[in-house]
């Protein structure tokens, strides 16, 4: 076991790499640099425009928690090999089971909450059973799902109520033990601190003069971080989050070495459809109604988010932290060029672009870490 | 001089019709000499639009102008942005009331159910007693609402005489060939805008219908006046969005300038154009009109 | 007979229309390494596949120490002490060699109630049984896709090693291998030998086996042609029996012998 | 070399299968019995909808024939290896430029298209030169040109014509010689003819009273035929044919193997843009006028018209005919579902579960002729 | 020496910061088998793939047929008369075997001006040339995905035959065939060599090199350790060249001695 002179420490067919280079180069590094180059950018900027009061900052962090919260799911999903393009549909059909529920049949909106999420879980679990089962790409199979659920988020409401859109939720909610966590604020009382020593601005006017103009920390943003929190820790210091790699990598070899690959998709395609039912019942809870739009192209954007952030579009390799960056790009730059005055028209052109920057670097780092030709 | 003034819509980048609010915003801001904005959510989804409102309103401008496609979704972040000194004016959709109850300057504008219905009064004024609403954005709660107002109007259940066109023009002509040929005994078309009537219009000459069969839109463009110059259609229902962009930047700037506000609300449309008077409409149809 | 580990009676296993085992029977005691030889599509890896749980058989009963056992998926098998270095390699290029060493075997730390991935240890156990095998990592957390081939081999084998398997299979570990990496191969195998795990060794190469082997079995198109006992059988024997007779020694007598 | 009796004519180790099953496998398979299927239903439920008149049957012939002008782009470059998420903008892009050369430029028409065409062959080529020289999946290339390509289609017509919608296209094209290639329609005297002798329907009211239902074949559907029967010509019998599959089955092995993948790949982007140019050019002919919108969600219609056909979404497998039958049951229920008075909306649940349905079908075709595992 | 139909001169090739050819020359004449030994990573691969065009070399020359020669890609160097059948097979299993026999040389046929593939003849000589071989397709429509390793093998090496190549390269094409299968392709690297073709041959197996080399060339990290006629050299000093120097022999020496 010792004639292996073929792996000495030194090895004379390697050039030198620099011990600096070896300590950035991380999956994630594409979308820190990408984060500082956004942030550097619209300081420079827009820097007077308001976007960076605390208005202007609570306003592209939701947007970007917004992001985050399905990006989260795609990115263990890509990482499990598999992508989901029914997401959007899944928000607006999610958003529509809860209006019906708790509108259309008057239920409490706590059964409505925990009904929706039974079900979509269980459509996730049946797109990935599909895949599974009928070794399909996903491509397909979720395709079909995009349709077929838009199709029913259209249908009900038509023809339980006439309407694309149903409202009134929040009436119904109220009082609700459940609503609040989802479309609650937290942390009100340090905020009414800080706008009465004059931290942040107050109201000057209405019925709410005098109370900060930032009152609490939307649900949605304790979401976000806590499912980016939950996702880095599964995937980065868990069994189960080794399972997820080597169920992307490769899942044939996974699957002789011992990893439920079956499992682990599942389970992932179910933990999409989780983050998109959250997606969707913060959404509701906040603004009150659902509609047969929500969520359009939601999966495109939550894709995109993830890529910038590092991860393989075929799997096995990627992160959670990097996959919220991503979000945070996307969300900074898509309320960004707004507050610079960029033409709307154009953000489309933009994201295109960093897009294409976005992975071309991240393929580049890629290829430096794991050696892959 | 130099006010700030954000205009909010909630459609697709794409549409044509809001592109003459665009439009008319613009020419208002070089008139009075304001900073004006055109801003709207990509997709057409409400809640996007409802940060793009916060957003604006963190941007500290002086007057924000928004519709309200969805009271639910829209109320807060309006009322939000009204209570942080910013001057609100609701156009478009919504109603009078709730622009009142949210503390809104104004409204200027015409809701979209009250527009469809009246339609369908003068519909059945006209002896018509069923109807093809082609829905060429299915998605969109005003749209919907366009056809049930006719539908109310006429006094008929709407049911499946709304069809989901969607936006390819080759698509909505042939669907609503397929449709009629169908349903032969089909009194009236109802289109929403250019996207679905300028196909509607060649599906009607295609099947020999065109002038026949009675035939009312929303919103204007340069087919739709062609239509009806030739007598295809018989009637357009004018909002006339150019004012709902212009005047409330002009009611702003001389409220921030002069303290002057008119009292009442605007109606922005005289309601229907027909074939009388187009040379106007004509020429800047998709423009300005 | 009753102390073999893993006994297979008369295994079948059919893919659609194509009959890949037609019964195959195959025994392994602790301590010997039996080797597994057969042309092309004989049907070792699909035999040996079943023997991990990878298939379950068509027909056919496996005993694994005296009791009858039906291993429902890989992690069955491997629970039960049978460790597998499949023929196409059971690596993740993209992942690191400790995440691949311990990949559906990875030691769990508890903290606050909840089972965490011990990195640590599994970094220290990774770099030391590497070290073992003879191979110098440049950090625990270094690719497998940048190893050569044969160094994942030997990553695979070192993990099927170290998890303490009571059968050890190896499924043409050689057949893309050099020299110096077939000997050290080989003598890893030695040496498992020695530590009174049984080796099931699946090759083409003649020598090879002979060179480890305790017993042969060979297969041809789905059935065993036997299995005989180390110094029972020649090289010449063995060699002619998985040609298939001795007909293809006649056909191409100069190249047929010289070659193998 | 005949030592070799493994491999004689009668080998027991496969079971038999039927001669006639063998003769009917084949990449087209699922999409004949799908057609078929999809006919025989329509032809129970809507017959006397007037779906199959003269006037019926060009209605759906014309929605098959859109869809067959972008599958058969989309068939190829798939087969190749590759898809193009971009095509439904490209659609957009491409209308819009010919609108803003012939309308806002003046420029003769059969300058406008000609140059249109060089436009858009061009983005394909880049599209593929990226793919290519990258390595990133085209998935996320084209996901980027999809945004990119849209934004232009957008921001153009907004800056120069402040409008998003360009018409008058028609009046510009009057007289000229390259517009009714794409505009106009054939066998208008035969069916002239044909209504006169009365095996067509003639109209019976309005403006056209007396003149046949159908005056002539579009030049769409001559297009959309053309483009079938050259691709199909093109991929089975031809040698450029044979490198696309091998292009798309393994690159590698097609490489090593002398066929030059790198062209073979940009040329099927580029041809995908071309298939899309002339979809555009139809359509803006036939209608007289460019939208921003135009085109939105082709790039999937294109790629499940093609996947029902049969052909494998990750390349190396697929037929024209197959896709240009998927183009047909698409075009068919689309428009059936109207005649047969089904609730619209209800349209796209229906589509997801066919594209389900046909690909299950077809991957278990598949691996019969394959004999992929 | 000038009769040699190529002349690989002082080959280098890095591959970023690899260097995976530091400078090797190899000459291969007429009608002899020139053999290509050395343990994984020695550089055989990346060495034939700048002989058949794959890629280009760093620094270094080739001749062929005398004149100095440059490949652009693969088409060129079979253009020139050099074949190839590499490591992983260019085989596209999704595709019939008539397409992959021909795939990048298919045959034309001129109808209305315009060349159309002539698959008929394709198709025809698929199958005779696959009969030579003593394989009986289905039909030449038989996707290769259905065909053995070996076969596969043997599809690969009789196309490359076929194209009537002045240098035919194999790629370690014995590495995981059994001994029928093995047989049969040395003995087909015999007739080709017989037809006064010059042959290339990688191989880890010292005994296959013997039974068809006459000349015998071994690298080692990107370098050769020298070139000897058949007849000169021994099963032994090949072996431990192979291997690096006796070393090896010294440490496994039961193992190493009798597994190759
Ligand atoms: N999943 C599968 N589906 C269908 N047929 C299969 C499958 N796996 C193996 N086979 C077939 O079963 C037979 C035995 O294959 P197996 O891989 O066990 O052979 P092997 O002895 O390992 O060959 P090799 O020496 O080439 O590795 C072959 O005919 C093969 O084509
Ligand atoms: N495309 C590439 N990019 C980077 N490194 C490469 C590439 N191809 C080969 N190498 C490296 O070059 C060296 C020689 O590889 P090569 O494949 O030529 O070896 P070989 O002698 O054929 O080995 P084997 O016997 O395992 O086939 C190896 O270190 C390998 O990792
Ligand atoms: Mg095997
Ligand atoms: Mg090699």
């Amino acid at each position: 076991m010792t004639g292996s002179t073929q792996t000495g420490i030194a090895d004379e067919r390697i050039k030198e790499t620099s011990f600096i280079r070896k300590a950035l180069i991380r999956p994630e590094l594409g979308g820190i640099v990408g984060t500082i180059a956004v942030f550097t950018f619209f300081l420079l900027t827009a820097a007077d425009s308001g976007m960076f009061n605390t208005q202007g900052i609570l306003n592209w962090s939701v947007v970007s928690a917004q992001f985050m919260i399905i990006a989260v799911g795609a990115c263990l999903l890509m990482i499990a090999g598999e992508f989901d393009l029914s997401v959007g549909s899944m928000i607006g059909f999610a958003g529509m089971l809860i209006a019906i529920f708790s509108v259309t049949l008057s239920w409490p909106v706590w059964v409505a909450i925990l009904l929706t999420f039974a079900i979509c879980i269980a459509i996730g679990a049946l797109n990935g059973f599909i895949v599974i089962r009928t070794g399909l790409p996903s491509f397909i199979v979720t395709l079909a799902f995009l349709f077929i659920l838009r199709g029913f988020t259209i249908f009900f409401p038509q023809t339980f109520e006439r309407k694309t859109i149903i409202g009134g939720i929040k009436e119904a909610a109220e009082g609700d033990w459940l609503a609040p966590v989802f479309g609650g604020k937290i942390g009100g009382p340090i905020f009414t601190w800080l706008g009465d020593v004059g931290i942040i601005d107050v109201f000057e006017r209405g019925t709410r003069a005098g109370e900060p103009v930032v009152d609490g920390i939307p649900m949605l943003i304790v979401w976000a971080l806590g499912l980016v929190i939950f996702g880095h820790v599964l995937l980065t210091r868990t069994r189960f989050g080794n399972w997820i790699f080597a169920a992307g990598g490769d899942a044939e070899a996974a699957r002789n070495s011992g990893v439920p690959v079956t499992k682990v998709k599942i389970q992932m395609f179910m933990f999409t459809a989780f983050c998109a039912t959250v997606f969707a019942t913060c959404q509701v809870m906040e603004f009150g109604s659902a509609g047969a739009d929500r969520g359009l192209l939601k999966e495109f954007e939550a894709i995109i988010a993830v890529v910038i952030g590092g991860a393989l579009l075929t799997g096995g390799y990627g992160s959670v932290i990097g996959a919220a960056l991503g979000a945070l790009i996307f969300g900074v730059v898509q309320q960004g060029l707004f507050f610079a005055g960029v033409e709307s028209s154009l953000f489309r052109v933009f994201l295109g672009a960093i897009l294409l920057g976005a992975v071309i670097l991240n393929t580049y780092i890629r290829r430096l870490i794991t050696g892959e030709r | 001089e130099g006010e700030r003034y954000v205009l909010v819509s909630h459609a697709p980048d794409s549409d044509s019709w809001w592109n003459t609010i665009k439009n008319g915003v613009a020419l208002a801001g070089e008139q009075m000499g304001v900073e004006v904005e055109y801003r709207n959510p990509p997709t057409g989804d409400l809640a996007d639009m409802a940060r793009i409102i916060e957003q604006a309103a963190a941007s500290g401008p002086d007057g924000i102008i928004t519709t309200l496609a969805d009271y639910d979704v829209l109320s807060g972040p309006i009322s939000d942005a009204i209570s942080s000194g910013v001057d609100v004016i609701i156009i478009n959709s919504g109603s009078p009331d709730q622009a009142r109850e949210l503390g809104a300057l104004m409204y200027v504008g015409q809701p979209e159910y009250d527009a469809g219905f009246a339609a369908g009064q003068r519909a059945a004024g006209d002896g018509i007693g069923s109807f093809l609403c082609v829905n060429h954005y299915i998605n969109s709660p005003s749209s919907t609402e366009r056809c049930q107002g006719f539908a109310d109007g006429l006094g008929v259940e709407l049911g499946n005489q709304m069809i989901d066109s969607g936006q390819d023009p080759a698509e909505i002509k042939n669907k609503v060939l397929a449709y009629l040929s169908a349903n032969p005994e089909t009194e009236a078309v109802l289109t929403l805008g250019p996207t679905s009537a300028d196909p509607t219009i060649l599906a009607l000459e295609e099947n020999g219908m065109a002038g026949d069969i009675y035939f009312g839109t929303f919103d204007l463009g340069e087919e739709i006046v062609k239509g009806l110059k030739s007598g295809v259609i018989n009637w357009g229902i004018d909002q006339q969005p150019f004012l709902q962009a212009y005047l409330p930047v002009i009611v702003l700037a001389n409220y921030h300038r002069y303290g002057v506000l008119p009292g009442n609300n605007i109606n922005s449309g005289p309601g229907f154009v027909t074939a009388d008077g187009l040379t106007k409409v004509e020429e800047f149809a998709g423009e300005y009109r | 007979m009753s102390d073999a580990i893993i006994q297979m009676k008369n295994i079948q296993k059919h893919f659609g229309s194509v009959i890949a085992l037609a019964g195959v029977s195959v025994d392994v005691f602790p301590g010997e390494c039996h080797c597994l030889l057969g042309d092309n599509g004989a049907g070792k890896s699909t035999f040996i596949k079943t023997m991990s749980g990878v298939h379950k058989p068509t027909a056919g009963e496996i005993f694994f120490e005296g009791k009858p056992m039906s291993f429902e998926d890989p992690r069955d098998a491997m629970e039960a002490g049978i460790a597998t270095v499949h023929q196409h390699l059971a690596m993740i290029p993209l992942m690191s060699v400790s995440r691949n060493f311990f990949m559906g075997n990875e030691p769990v730390k508890k903290k606050f109630g909840i089972n965490f991935l011990d990195q640590q240890k599994a970094d220290e156990i990774t770099m030391q049984e590497m070290r073992k095998m003879g191979i110098n990592l440049r950090g625990p957390d270094q690719a497998v896709g940048t190893l050569s081939g044969g160094e994942r081999q030997t990553v695979a084998i070192a993990r099927a090693v170290y998890f303490g398997a009571k059968v050890l299979i190896l499924d043409e570990p050689t057949s893309a291998l050099g020299v110096r990496q077939t000997a050290n191969v080989l003598s890893t195998v030695h040496k498992v030998r020695e530590q009174g795990i049984g080796v099931v060794f699946i090759t083409h190469n003649v020598r090879h086996a002979l060179a480890v082997g305790d017993r042969f079995t060979v297969l041809n198109r789905g059935q065993t042609l036997g299995t005989a006992k180390r110094g029972e059988i020649e090289y010449d024997e063995l060699h002619d029996m998985m040609a298939g007779g001795d007909e293809l020694a006649k056909l191409v007598p100069e190249l047929g012998k010289q070659a193998q």
